[in-house]
């Protein structure tokens, strides 16, 4: 009973700091609540960038639909990553993190659940949208939806530990995407793959799955990285 | 245990408790080849305020920067109650840092800013946070956004973390910068106050200001000053 | 000083704008009204049904006063922005500012019941045509101008911001205009003939139309005036005359 | 004579700030010259993802190679526009402009043209490297030469101008995209319409002389609009 | 024309040379609702140093902001050695401001940062930027990247600035702060050559520091401090 109790009196102060930093986030990005919509307006601009550049044939656009949608889900992404540690770093506070002895990764991961919260949420829900402006039917457009909800996390978290490398740079914004985009190519091939195989009417299961095991290897490791990366930029 | 009234004490197995919280034994730190501080012995005191000076560019906010465990010293040894510690690494509530830039958030308001610092801190002893922010002047401020705030509130936001989130050891650079009268008063008061409850100081000043009528060491940082 | 600046800074002052407003709001909110009432009723009742729609096309009185005032709502964003900048009048400041939701929302109207149309007549929601997106283009210029003037806090520098993307967009919306133009008729040289080959229309369809256009042009100006009044009132907040007018509201 | 060289002399005058200006962006770019090949990767790359989220299908591949061309130049200048005044104005850099009573304009001049010399330039040098990822024929690949030409100055200062007036937001990059990626329109149409007419064996010239025209129109106004806008952010 | 000997004389045409150079009539500031700093006059006249005090909060930074030209004020007139001037821009060569944020690059060294003041002041009667680097102390770090000066290092970087870059007018906002014992002698000296050379001084002091023994008018900028 009493190690029990002492056990979860730990684990909350365990998640004490990770809780207010992310609670801190959430008001910080709520206070700039308009800036929410943001990523999804941009992705869908840019969907609606590139039947302007491609030209406006239908049936050719709905087939490259799903490639498409995650470039620009990809690129929403990394517009909003540059900044994830930059001003922490800049401003001092990731100074007070270390000082405080609370445990980095936990902190670390606290900010990537907050970044996928405010971009990668979004995105997702608004993959109906994207999906209609495409015009992906309903099957395909579920696919989109769920491949979505497996790859964000990924990009958040993979991206989230580049950001943390390249804080310290002043104009890292490129050198950022010039490391991130490789990493990404695999969410990319089975997140798009996942909505062409619906669209030729195989099952996406299997792409999907592929996405599922990356985010089941993200998590743990991402964190790790990500604080590992901090250290790294802080000094 | 380690029996001053009113410490803050974190970690219950203290290996020492007559020892000073932070002993440093030939501490020096390089970056390339070039020594920024060149070896120096010192030991961070319960109940007394360390003051390092020197003039511009000695090494003085390097010397904080190690003592926080932020840089990596080249050479030397921490020891925290006496007990050697490495990598120097401090654990929740043994460590304050009040650097020049001390991480406010331009969009949030003093008492948001100091719920985070909460958050972080090991959480005892600590002073309410509508009671810090009025210890240090900022009654009405406190719903602001930090962007509102003149340098020297600013400054008073930071100081008043040190009352929400109380810490072992206070590491203070020129906690007196931007400051007005009323504002060094404050800062004697914040010193006076963990010099009493027995916590360790050490701040950087370039011997304009110090702490009044209170137990200094001072020590001198031999830097190539510009 | 001609009698046209003079006005602008007799209405620059904060009090004399707000009796202004006051004053002129209820015209154009009841003549609106009116006006909206009698098109439509003339629109829906008393106008034949397309020969080719049905009366599907009635959504017409909606649809293209929507798409024109998201234009000129734009245009007027555009100038009163200009003026602000150039010659700092507050209230152009707050023209422009105020306008900005009001055309996003016509916009974002003609959008929609262009597409809601676009499915029984051409079976889709969306093509991309040229000025299906040229209109879409016009919204995302909307958002961008509302965009920053949200992420600007004080509230006379979000104006300001705000009025020289306007003036910005504005000088580009003729080159986007031709540019899409140009870009549909490259790829695409006959999808979608609808606007283009139907510039006559019948006058018992144009008269309602016409009606609708004024009274939409009434509405915005009641809803301008009173975004100003609120705006002008948050600015003023602490003036004695805000306070004269807070206690003869109590009082009433 | 004397007037002559009085005139001479005040031109220079006019023009030692914003010279001095360039000299020191430049310099600063040359000391992070390992950055400056960055938007020409980040090109390259999202050039080479296209095909991955696309599908290999080659044929596909030309025909919408134009596009694709234009879209990753627009994509790599955002990205290094979010930076361009921010530093300054967060550093005091911009106060320092206005107080020593330089022409604005000019000095905004300078600055996008700073920029476009770092970004634009070295993109529209990369064009035959693109046009043969891409697949295109040479003529087809020097008219997307001639148009990144005409077409990337206008980039920069149209986007310039945006970037300045969201310099004093923390987290713009998405919002700034909002913002320049509708303006960026005609460019998007005229540049890739350029290429697809040179790769269907139609004259480009229409559309290359839109984009010089663009680029005139673009060339005195922008300053202007940039250094009002610069005025309303260092407030 | 103004005669006094070795004065930066930029406007071939001073309207009022026996006028101060900048007279605030009136001036105030306000940002929406809420008034910044009262209705204030004040001259800066040439010779003079012209000290701003107050509390934290109450002003100071935003009254040189205004007087930059940096901030509109929302009241009053500003006038230019006795001739209104509105709006109210700065020409070349007449203002110079040495703020916290003086916009230095991380990544140029401090000679490199003087050339590019040198290339946006007006050029006339300047120090060479060696002179100017050794007169405030920092030989042996022209070619540093100022990345790795310490604060009171930077603090000097701007202060040369003032001598490459010569300007009627001075506006320094706490020019004291972060300097060492040195470094006080040092604003002093410099101080006291604008002095001599007829130039205008605007300084904001929280009355800890002053330049000694020379002309001051010392205002008080009543704000609600914090
Ligand atoms: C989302 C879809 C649509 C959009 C964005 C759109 C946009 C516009 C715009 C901007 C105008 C005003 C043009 C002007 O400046 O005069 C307009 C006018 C008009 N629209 Fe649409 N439209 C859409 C769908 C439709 C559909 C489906 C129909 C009918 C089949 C339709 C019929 C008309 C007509 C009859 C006019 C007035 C003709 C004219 O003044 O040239 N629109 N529309
Ligand atoms: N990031 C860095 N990289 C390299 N050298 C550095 C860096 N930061 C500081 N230095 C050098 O280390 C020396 C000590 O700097 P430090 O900031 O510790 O001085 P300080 O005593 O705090 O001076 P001040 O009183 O001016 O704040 C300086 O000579 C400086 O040039
Ligand atoms: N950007 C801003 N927006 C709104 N209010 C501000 C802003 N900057 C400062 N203020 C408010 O204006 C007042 C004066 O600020 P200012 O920075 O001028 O003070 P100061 O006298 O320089 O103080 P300090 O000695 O602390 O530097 C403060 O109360 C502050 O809250
Ligand atoms: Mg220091
Ligand atoms: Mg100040």
């Amino acid at each position: 009973m009493h190690a029990d109790r002492d056990r979860r009196v730990r684990r909350m102060s365990l998640l004490a700091a990770p809780g207010a930093l992310l609670r801190r986030d959430l008001l910080i990005a709520w206070r700039r609540r308009a800036e929410v919509l943001n990523p999804l307006l941009f992705a869908l601009m840019v969907t609606a960038l590139f039947p302007l550049a491609l030209g406006p044939e239908a049936g050719q656009l709905a087939r490259i639909a799903g490639g498409v949608a995650w470039v620009t889900v990809l690129l929403a992404s990394l517009l909003s990553l540059d900044a994830l540690f930059r001003s922490d770093l800049e401003d001092g506070g990731l100074d007070q993190w270390l000082v405080s002895g609370r445990s980095l990764p936990l902190l670390a991961g606290a900010r990537l659940l907050g970044h996928w919260l405010t971009t990668g949420l979004p995105l997702t829900v608004a993959a109906p949208v994207l999906a209609s402006m495409l015009g992906l039917p309903g099957d395909a457009a579920l696919t989109l939806l769920a491949a979505l909800a497996l790859g964000t996390p990924v990009v958040s978290m993979v991206g989230g530990t580049c950001a943390a490398l390249t804080a310290a740079m002043p104009r890292a914004g490129i050198l950022l995407a010039l490391m991130v985009l490789p990493l990404m190519v695999p969410v990319l091939v089975f997140g798009a793959g996942a909505v062409d195989a619906a669209l030729t009417g195989v099952s996406p299961l299997a792409a999907l799955l592929w996405l599922a095991a990356g985010l089941a290897l993200a998590l743990p490791l991402a964190p790790l990285a990500c604080a590992a990366a901090i250290r790294i930029s802080a000094q | 245990m380690r029996s001053r009234p009113g410490t803050v004490t974190v970690n219950p197995d203290l290996p020492d408790p007559a020892a000073p919280w932070i002993r440093a034994s030939r501490l020096a730190f390089a970056r390339g080849p070039e020594t920024i501080f060149g070896p120096i012995d010192l030991a961070v005191e319960g109940g007394r305020v360390l003051v390092v000076e020197g003039g511009n560019g000695s090494g003085k906010t390097t010397l904080l920067r190690v003592l926080a465990g932020l840089l990596e010293p080249s050479e030397g040894t921490l020891c925290w109650l006496g007990a050697p510690r490495e990598p120097w690494r401090p654990a929740p509530g043994e460590l304050a840092l009040v650097a020049h830039q001390p991480g406010l958030k331009p969009d949030l308001s003093p008492a948001e800013q100091l719920a985070f610092a909460v958050g972080l801190s090991a959480g005892r002893g600590a002073m309410p946070i509508a009671s810090a922010l009025a210890a240090v002047g900022l009654e009405g401020y406190e719903h602001l956004p930090v962007r509102r705030l003149s340098a020297g509130q600013r400054k008073r936001v930071t100081l008043a973390t040190l009352l929400v989130a109380p810490a072992n050891v206070w590491l203070l650079d020129e906690p007196y910068a931007n400051l007005d009268r009323d504002g060094h008063a404050l800062v004697d008061r914040l010193i006076g106050l963990q010099v009493r409850r027995g916590g360790g100081i050490v701040m950087t000043s370039h011997g304009h200001f110090a702490p009044e009528a209170l137990p200094c060491t001072r020590i001198a940082i031999a830097g190539c000053a510009g | 000083m001609n009698a046209l600046t003079l006005w602008f800074h007799r209405m620059g002052s904060p009090p004399t704008f707000y009796a202004f407003a006051e004053r002129w709001r209820p015209w154009f909110l009841w003549s609106g009204l009116l006006l909206t009432v009698v098109a439509l009723a003339w629109g829906l009742f008393f106008t034949p049904a397309d020969y080719l729609q049905g009366d599907s096309y009635r959504i017409i009185y909606i649809h293209v006063p929507s798409a024109w005032m998201g234009q000129f709502v734009f245009a007027v964003m555009a100038v009163s922005g200009f003026v602000a900048l150039v010659w700092r009048i507050k209230l152009a400041e707050i023209v422009s500012l105020a306008s900005a939701p009001i055309g996003a929302t016509f916009t974002a109207i003609a959008l929609a019941t262009g597409s809601l149309w676009g499915r029984p007549t051409w079976g889709t929601y969306w093509v991309w045509d040229a000025r299906l997106t040229s209109t879409l283009i016009l919204l995302f210029l909307y958002f961008g101008v509302i965009g920053l003037s949200r992420a600007i806090e004080d509230r006379r520098k979000a104006a300001r911001a705000a009025a020289l993307l306007a003036i910005v967009g504005l000088v580009n919306i003729p080159i986007i205009q031709y540019s899409v133009y140009w870009w549909n008729t490259l790829h695409q040289p006959s999808s979608v003939r609808l606007f283009r080959g139907e510039t006559t229309i019948d006058p018992s369809m144009l008269w309602p139309l016409l009606l609708m256009a004024v009274a939409t042009k009434l509405y915005y100006a009641w809803s301008l005036l009173g975004r100003a009044q609120a705006m002008v009132l948050e600015q003023e907040s602490g003036k004695d005359w805000v306070r004269q007018l807070a206690t003869a509201d109590r009082n009433a």
